[in-house]
């Protein structure tokens, strides 16, 4: 379905627009219909940038991002709307992502203005109402509301309900439960997993592993733009191979075991110019296991489905 | 609901009052002035200099026109001049500061160009041009000059507001529905801003009358008619200072203040309605 | 006995009526203790610590009364205040993010900021480079400014200028939520080595995140529509939690190693109740699977077994 | 940085040239005619005037096609040159200007600075105090709010005619020479004032409003909360909103500054005041295209230096802006 | 400082920074450069209407075609050379050599000058009696061995700063808002004429609006001024030291008369009767009263200043059988025979064809007097049913419309100032049509017989009193008759002094001198009135 081959992002910054930033390096991967796939990784380490990027709200500076074997960056006009229809997205922050000075529920009139504008006021309604009901919400408490008199999960869910408007194919959510109260996200949780089973391809972007954990069939860790592991879920998380991985695992924050208990130690260390890595592994400042002679890593395969950065073994 | 509240607000304001009650009366006396009175502005009704009176409530002019009559009539010219330079300057600064804003890259250096080329373009001589093309040069004329003159601030502030306003999240959303740029910025940014906007036009308003005053002053006022800032001419050229004609002279330039101050003082009202953060019970 | 809060009422005051944010909650926090205070958003947790530090229009003191080291807080006034502020409380605010002047060097900040409470800089250098190191912190951050630095260093950084003179509280408002796991964790434990090495006394950890909680709290107070609904010792309150709240609470989170299709999480049905005028009677009844006729009126926060308080008539029943 | 000065630098040289053509064609297209114009200030015979308005339209170089004039007047500007003024006949426009623009600078770079500052300062102590926000900023804004000409006229004539204090034209006294004498100054200062002070008045207001809203906003954002939280003292607190408020002003100072060179017609009328203003408008009213395009050239340097400071400035003064990130879509 | 009672403050005559004392570009050079620094041949009064001998001691023509000068002996240049008749020659050859110099129209009839000694014989191929008379005390003798050197760029566009003349004043020094003139104490005119000015110094300064210069009178800060000064018969009443010259109305001398042009190639205003229909109908009384608090005095129907160059051929006979006074009953008259009728019952009168006529008058925009005054005509107009606006152009338009003939009506007074001779006003008036009117007949008048008159009057000899009153009686029968421009009013010689200071300004109780400091006019008066001047007491 989405294809990502060899995708870089450089986002420019300072004042003169000299400075450079890699945000995501080199990143390829491959989502398939029907399943979930977590992008995990700290902040900064370029999540969204790869969302906004299969998105098209950003543009790609290498690589290209194939949709239905389409080359998105191609998209423009009538076309870029059209492939609107199949791939949304759904962001971290329900509250900025409602134009606070309207109701809510004004995200599906611009769905209906832009692409439905024939079809007749009741029969849109009850698309609406069907798309509300099938992310179990009940229009009447829904609808009519400004943003701020509705909670994060309704939002959130409102938004993956004007989704559900058009025929997506891919969703993108972007960390869309870590502003949310522990008790609501396990909904808008349960909800992904739902539409997932309906056929739905959903990247699912967190850095929170056991979310990740609980949802996903497929996950990429993220460290500074590049992978550092990617796999099936169960054997990325049963058998962590790259040293960064094995220490987000263990600072996941449980209510049954204590941090003193597990093994590794974090490591802090000043933050370094990625430039000065140029030609290194990017996780070596930082990694317990870093020698000399570790060089600028290729991912490998480790195992069917398994691939990593770290030759450690 | 929310509407309701901004109302609520502005109306208990005690700034906004204030302004918004200044600047309501001199309409009022724009709206309903003209029928207070026999005269025509610019006829010669009465003798030359006289004090204020029964038959003339200010006074005449050195003419023996009513300086009444052409306050009543002065003030329409003004409250021209505020809402279309006012409104143009703001119109245009909003537009060239979307447009730069949301767009940024090359086309924001362009407007940006535009944006100084404007503010370094001579309105005096402007003004002469265009009234070379025009048969005279009228009230609405003077307006649209001064409008297409004044926008450059607005465009600048808008500008960096919308580029602030154009990388949050519903903005994106808008996007990813298939909203035209257009659509976006006039559907999704521009009622984010309303508060910024209304008071741009408040001290754009305010601003035209002011420039409107100065141009009349220096003799490129209006070629017809009758406005405030023409009247201040006159009185100063006839020397009504020094000769004492004190109902002729005073009484423009302080209408002006009074309406030109009521509109600043509405726009630090503003502020308190706008921002709930400063509403203090 | 460090900090004694009794009937703590803060109220925001609107133009709809007042929101009773904080309403009469009563707990204590002893000496060298780290309190854990959880709870929905919106449920007061932010109040309850701002109003400790600076309680101003909209916020207002309603009654109550808040005892520092034996000495009552002056919290309604402003003045008064002062003596107490950042000396023998102080706050990591929600905020830490952007609580620091964009356009000061930290290290200028901080300087002025000590010079304007009478405190020298220069004495107090040497103590600042050893926090800095706890913090993992190079000194050179003293010398940026505030967007030199990530999210997470800020949040050091802020953490070093609060506790810098050593207070008797620490009110840590969410400093962990915004934060990757591997960052939580480091931040989380710092604060644990601060009370260790008895920089603060006592520490107030405010978050919405139990299982933070369950790494480094001693105790736990849960919070709900601005009522204190629960407080035990952390272990006991994760293992044996009391409250229908925050049962449900421990149970909706999820765990690694657990998957949706091996065990399918379930949420809190509804949304707590507007603080603007809420209903009588116990706050959660709505949302209640265990509810009962007695819950229309307002449950007291009893204590139960030893150090375990529970305002729940099912439980309080239970016992009397 | 290379790259961002580069680009910079090629868009002022554009805005330059576009603004500089712009303000050439201006004039042209105005009606009337210069020579005319001139020469009917004196009450020549017909035939007379005649002969003389051809000859001076070919000195002037008036009697080319426009584009020849065009070229002519891009290469004179290359060589420095900015040609004649026909209203000052025959005075070269670089000294027209060299002489009157001290008169300018002399009134407007005090009354700016000082209206700058006094009114930032007083709009930051206005802001929060309520007495002073309620009743001492509204006067300042009833005087931003009045006509300026009708304002200093008003001042003229109080001080000067009626109460005699100041003199009401001139920049030092028609009975005396200039010198360097401590007489000659206080004799200056004293013509000086009143315009300064119409200047200064008016201006101060805006300042203080917009010092006013921005430091409001100031105090109201988290670090200001924290500081209070803290129990730093109002000073402190005040004195870095402060501080983030001036930026917006700065802009604001270096536009105005960078106008300045256009004068203040307004004092200069009222005032009788010598300086570049009234010349310009006089050169507008009679046409002396090499007086406007000289002039407008300087406004035009001074707008884009302003704003080349400004940009500076800010990278000087704001780190965010230092360090921030350029935005972009797709 | 300059003592005060030395010191002569002026202002009127200068608009703009000094930057040019070049007499060759009267334009532009500062008031004064001709006059107090350069001198003409002869003074002229027109008060008097007398020609005074200046560096010229006597002209007469010798035949009808030769014109005898003596140059004054004694005069010397500031720098010490001689004046001589050297000199006056150069500054007539001048001409020829360069014609662009704005006198140069004069070689077209003049043949030669011939010296010898301190005298010149001019002879002419036809000469222009009246122009030539008028020349005679218009023209700046310039110094030969400083000018001869000089460049063509130099003499017509230079800026000659540091003039040496060799008059009653040294331009002594300048800044952008004054000129000062130091008295040249070696001034042949006394030793000679016994004439000495008054004031030490000359401090003529520039004052942009009225307010500054009613305010410098008020506090004695500006001795003499030429402004138009509103509310100066208000003010006489309560501040006694403002002097002007009649104690009562009009206040000011005459010195030139405002005239309605109207554009005879436009309907209707071709059309003669139309014409004088709008004579009538103006009411230059309310103007006068209205507009100029009674400073200025109406005009008779020829526009003829109230000087006796020009009286003398006032034809009273002319004026009674032709003239017009202001009479609507009698303009609605003469509009209704011609067959201009309201037939569409809008108010106003159209065309006999039936065609609306909607007229505007113009006025430059700022010139405020005239501003009142054409409203006033407007309403005058519109009261006998001509449909007519009172507009204000630009300066710049305002010319536009005038030298291309492309407005309706408009005041203009550019030429009719007061002279020694009427041909100056008929050649403005009637000025010869050509592409653009930029001189003078802006209604571009087009009458062979008018210009053949005029021109024969210019070439009738200047003492041909009765010859020249022929013609000028037919001339004025034509002008009343065909209305071409309706003469309003006369604007004033407008003159106000500060008795504070100085004292024995002229006036009508004498000293009489026409009392003008405008560029290129001292020497009607303005220099003599200097030698009158006495420091109060
Ligand atoms: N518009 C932009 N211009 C310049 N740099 C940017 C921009 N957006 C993001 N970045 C930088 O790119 C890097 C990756 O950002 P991104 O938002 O993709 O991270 P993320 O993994 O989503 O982090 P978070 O968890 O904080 O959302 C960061 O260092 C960020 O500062
Ligand atoms: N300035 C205010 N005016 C009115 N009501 C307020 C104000 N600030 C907060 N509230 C209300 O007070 C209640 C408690 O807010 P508080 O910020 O203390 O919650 P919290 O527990 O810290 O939530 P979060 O987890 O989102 O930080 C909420 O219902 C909120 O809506
Ligand atoms: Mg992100
Ligand atoms: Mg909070």
């Amino acid at each position: 379905m989405v294809k990502l081959r060899n995708v870089t992002k450089v986002y420019r910054t300072g004042a003169f627009g000299g400075g450079k930033l890699k945000a995501v390096e080199d990143v390829s991967l491959s989502m398939e219909q029907g399943k979930v796939v977590s992008v995990i990784g700290e902040s900064g380490s370029g999540k969204s940038t790869i969302g906004k990027m299969i998105l098209r709200l950003i543009s790609i500076t290498e690589g290209e991002i194939l949709v239905n074997d389409k080359d998105i960056s191609k998209l423009k006009g009538k076309s870029l709307k059209e492939y609107y229809r199949t791939v949304q997205g759904v962001f971290q922050d329900p509250f900025s992502t409602y134009n606070p000075v309207f109701k809510a529920d004004r995200v599906f009139d611009i769905i209906r203005a832009e692409y439905f504008s024939d079809m007749k006021a009741k029969k849109w309604r009850e698309k609406v109402e069907s798309s509300l009901q099938s992310v179990g919400m009940v229009p009447e408490q829904v609808l009519n509301k400004y943003p701020h008199q509705l909670s994060g999960g309704q939002l959130q869910r409102l938004l993956i309900a004007r989704a559900l408007l058009m025929d997506v194919d891919v969703l993108i959510a972007d960390e869309i439960i870590s502003m949310l109260d522990a008790s609501t996200r396990v909904d808008v949780l349960n909800l992904l997993i739902d539409l997932k089973d309906r056929g739905l391809s959903i990247l699912f972007i967190t850095h929170d592993l056991s979310l990740g954990y609980y949802i996903s069939d497929y996950v990429v860790i993220l460290y500074r733009g590049s992978i550092a592991e990617m796999g099936y879920t169960d054997k990325v998380f049963y058998n962590p191979i790259h040293p960064y991985t094995r220490m987000l695992l263990t600072s996941v924050p449980r209510l049954d075991q204590k941090w003193e208990e597990s093994e590794e130690e974090l490591m802090e260390t000043q933050e370094i110019a990625a430039d000065s890595l140029e030609d290194r592994c990017k996780y070596y400042d930082r990694c317990h296991f870093a020698a000399e002679s570790c060089g600028k890593p290729e991912l490998k395969k480790v195992e069917e489905g398994h691939y990593t950065t770290c030759p450690r073994r | 609901m929310k509407k309701n509240e901004f109302l609520y607000f502005a109306l208990r304001n005690t700034r906004m009052q204030i302004g918004l009650g200044i600047v309501l009366f001199f309409f009022a006396v724009m709206i309903i002035g003209p029928s207070l009175t026999d005269y025509d502005p610019n006829e010669y009704s009465g003798p030359a200099f006289a004090r204020p009176s029964e038959d003339h409530w200010l006074g005449t002019t050195f003419f023996g026109q009513d300086v009444f009559t052409q306050i009543v009539y002065g003030l329409r010219a003004t409250f021209i001049v505020g809402a279309v330079g006012g409104g143009l300057a703001t119109l245009i600064g909003l537009i060239v500061g979307f447009i730069a804003g949301y767009k940024g890259g090359i086309l924001d250096e362009i407007l940006n160009m535009l944006t100084n080329i404007v503010t370094v373009i001579p309105t005096l001589a402007l003004l002469i041009i265009i009234a070379a093309y025009l048969p005279y040069r009228g009230v609405v004329s003077q307006s649209i000059i001064i409008g297409c003159i004044a926008w450059p601030w607005t465009a600048r502030a808008v500008r960096a507001q919308t580029f602030s306003l154009r990388s949050r999240e519903f903005v994106d959303l808008a996007r990813m529905s298939g909203m035209s740029s257009m659509k976006i910025i006039v559907q999704e940014i521009a009622p984010n801003m309303l508060s910024y906007l209304f008071m741009a036009l408040i001290l754009q308003f305010g601003g035209a009358i002011l420039a409107a005053a100065t141009l009349d002053f220096i003799g490129l006022g209006p070629t017809e008619g009758i406005s405030l800032g023409l009247m201040m001419q006159n009185a100063v050229l006839w020397s009504a200072i020094p000769l004492g004609l004190w109902w002729w002279a005073l009484p423009p330039g302080m209408i002006i203040a009074a309406i030109v101050s009521a509109l600043y003082f509405m726009n630090t009202g503003l502020d308190e309605i706008f921002n709930p953060k400063l509403r203090e019970m | 006995m460090a900090v004694s809060v009794k009937n703590l009422k803060i109220y925001y005051q609107t133009l709809r009526g007042q929101v009773q944010a904080v309403d009469n909650v009563s707990f204590d926090i002893k000496d060298h203790e780290i309190l854990g205070m959880a709870g929905e958003s919106g449920c007061g947790k932010s109040t309850f610590s701002n109003s400790l530090v600076l309680l101003k229009p909209p916020m207002k003191f309603m009654g109550g009364r808040v005892e520092l080291d034996g000495e009552s807080l002056p919290l309604a006034d402003f003045r008064k205040m002062n003596e107490f502020r950042y000396k023998k409380i102080s706050l990591i605010p929600q905020y830490a993010m952007n609580a620091l002047n964009p356009t000061r060097k930290i290290g200028r900040m901080i300087a002025e900021l000590l010079a304007s409470r009478g405190v020298s800089f220069s004495k107090i250098s040497r103590e600042l480079d050893r926090r800095l190191k706890l913090v993992n912190l190079n000194r050179s951050v003293m010398k940026m400014y505030p967007f030199e630095l990530s999210g997470g260093m800020r949040q050091r950084a802020v953490m070093v200028i609060a506790t810098l003179l050593d207070p008797s509280l620490l009110l840590a408002d969410e400093i962990t939520s915004a934060l990757d796991v591997s960052t939580q964790k480091a931040v989380a434990k710092m604060l644990v080595q601060f009370r260790d090495m008895d920089l603060v006394k006592s520490l107030v950890f405010v978050t919405h995140d139990i299982s933070i909680l369950y790494q480094i709290a001693d105790r736990v107070l849960i919070m709900y529509a601005g009522k204190a609904v629960e407080i035990a010792p952390t272990k006991k309150i994760t293992k044996e939690p009391l409250h229908p709240y925050t049962r449900l609470l421990i149970s909706s989170l999820p765990d690694v190693g657990v998957k949706y299709s091996e065990r399918r999480l379930a949420g809190i049905k509804g949304r707590p109740p507007g603080l603007l005028n809420p209903f009588p009677g116990c706050r959660f009844k709505e949302r209640c699977p265990v509810r009962f006729e007695k819950c229309d009126k307002e449950p007291p926060l009893a204590e139960v077994s030893e150090n375990h308080q529970v305002a729940c008539w099912r439980e309080v029943g239970n016992n009397g | 940085m290379g790259r961002y000065f580069r680009r910079k630098l090629l868009i002022y040289l554009l805005t330059f040239f576009a603004a500089v053509s712009i303000n050439w064609m201006i004039p042209r297209l105005m009606p009337g005619d210069p020579i005319r114009a001139l020469i009917g200030r004196a009450a020549l015979r017909a035939e007379a005037a005649d002969k003389v308005a051809e000859y001076f339209s070919r000195i002037y170089g008036l009697d080319q096609p426009a584009w020849r004039q065009y070229v002519n007047f891009w290469t004179s500007l290359f060589k420095g040159d900015l040609g004649i003024s026909i209203y000052l006949s025959p005075k070269p426009v670089t000294q027209v200007i060299r002489d009157s623009i001290p008169f300018d600078l002399g009134l407007l770079i005090p009354a700016i600075l000082c209206s700058w500052i006094v009114g930032n300062k007083f709009g930051a102590f206005a802001a929060r105090r309520k007495r002073l926000d309620g009743i001492v900023l509204p006067i300042w804004y009833v005087f931003t709010a009045t006509p300026y000409m009708w304002l200093a006229i008003l001042l003229a004539y109080v001080f000067g005619v009626l109460l005699g204090i100041f003199p009401i034209a001139g920049a030092y006294s028609f009975a005396i020479s200039p010198s360097l004498s401590i007489s000659f100054i206080l004799n200056y200062l004293k013509h000086w004032f009143l315009p300064f002070l119409s200047l200064f008045i008016v201006q101060l207001g805006g300042w203080a409003i917009g010092m006013r809203n921005m430091i409001i906003y100031e105090l109201e954002a988290d670090y200001s909360r924290y500081m209070e939280s803290l129990g730093a003292p109002r000073k402190l607190i005040r004195r870095y909103a402060f501080r983030n408020a001036m930026l917006p002003q700065i802009t604001g100072l270096a536009l105005q500054l960078g106008v300045i060179v256009a004068g203040a017609v307004g004092t200069q009328v009222v005032f009788s005041y010598p300086g570049i203003g009234y010349l310009l408008l006089q050169a507008v009213m009679y046409k002396d295209y090499f007086l406007i395009q000289g002039c407008f050239l300087f406004i035009v340097i001074g707008v884009l230096i302003a704003n080349f400071v400004i940009d500076v400035i800010y990278v000087i003064v704001d780190p965010r802006v230092r360090h921030g990130m350029g935005g972009e879509t797709a | 400082t300059f003592t005060r009672g030395e010191t002569l403050y002026a202002g009127g005559g200068l608009w703009g920074p000094p930057t040019n004392w070049n007499p060759i570009t009267p334009w532009s050079a500062v008031t004064g450069t001709f006059g107090l620094v350069y001198e003409p041949l002869f003074m002229y009064d027109p008060l008097e209407d007398e020609l005074i001998p200046w560096l010229a001691t006597s002209g007469e023509w010798v035949d009808l075609n030769t014109f005898v000068l003596e140059i004054r002996e004694g005069v010397k240049w500031t720098d010490g050379t001689p004046l001589t008749a050297e000199d006056v020659k150069f500054t007539f050859d001048l001409a020829k050599t360069h014609p662009e110099t704005y006198y140069s129209s004069l070689w077209d009839w003049l043949d030669r000058i011939e010296k010898e000694g301190n005298t010149l014989k001019f002879h002419f191929v036809e000469p222009l009696y009246h122009e030539w008379h008028n020349n005679l005390y218009n023209l700046p003798i310039i110094p030969k061995h400083l000018w001869e050197g000089r460049t063509k760029e130099a003499i017509l566009t230079g800026a000659n700063e540091r003039p040496v003349g060799s008059g009653a004043y040294f331009a002594h020094s300048y800044a952008s808002d004054r000129m000062i003139y130091v008295r040249n104490d070696d001034w042949w005119a006394t030793e000679q004429l016994d004439l000495v000015p008054a004031p030490r110094r000359i401090v003529y300064v520039v004052i942009f609006s009225n307010n500054v210069a009613l305010g410098m009178i008020l506090q004695g800060e500006l001795d003499v001024s030429n402004f138009f000064l509103p509310g100066v018969p208000t003010l006489k009443r309560t501040y006694e030291d403002i002097h002007t010259w009649f104690d009562d109305a009009p206040y000011m001398l005459s010195d030139n008369t405002a005239f309605l042009y109207m554009n005879t190639t436009k309907k209707p205003m071709d059309d003669p009767v139309f014409r004088r229909a709008v004579a009538f109908a103006i009411n230059s009384e309310d103007i006068k009263t209205r507009v100029f608090e009674d400073q200025v005095l109406v005009s008779n129907p020829l526009g003829y200043l109230p000087i006796d160059a020009w009286m003398q051929y006032y034809d009273e006979d002319v004026v009674e059988a032709y003239g017009f006074t202001y009479d609507p009953a009698e303009a609605k008259k003469i509009l209704a025979e011609a067959g201009y009728r309201d037939i569409n019952g809008d108010g106003f009168v159209q065309l006999p064809d039936g065609s609306p006529i909607r007229l505007s008058i113009i006025v430059p925009f700022g010139w405020t007097d005239w501003m009142e005054s054409i409203r006033i005509i407007a309403s005058n107009l519109r009261a006998v049913g001509i449909n007519a606006d009172a507009t204000f152009p630009d300066f710049g338009r305002y010319q536009d419309e005038l030298f291309d003939g492309e407005f309706h009506m408009a005041i203009n007074n550019f030429g009719s100032n007061a002279s020694n001779t009427l041909w100056t006003f008929y050649d403005w008036l009637f000025y010869e049509l050509g592409e653009r009117q930029t001189s003078g007949n802006f209604g571009r008048y087009d009458n062979p017989e008018i210009f053949a008159l005029l021109d024969q009057f210019n070439r009738t000899p200047f003492d041909d009193h009765e010859t020249s009153a022929q013609i000028m009686s037919k001339m004025q029968e034509i002008f009343l008759k065909e209305m071409p421009a309706v003469p309003l009013w006369y604007n004033g010689m407008w003159f106000q002094g500060s008795t504070q200071v100085w004292t024995d300004y002229p006036s009508e109780h004498g000293p009489y001198h026409y009392p003008c400091t405008w560029g290129g006019r001292w020497q009607e008066g303005g220099l003599l009135m200097l030698t009158d001047l006495k420091p109060r007491q």
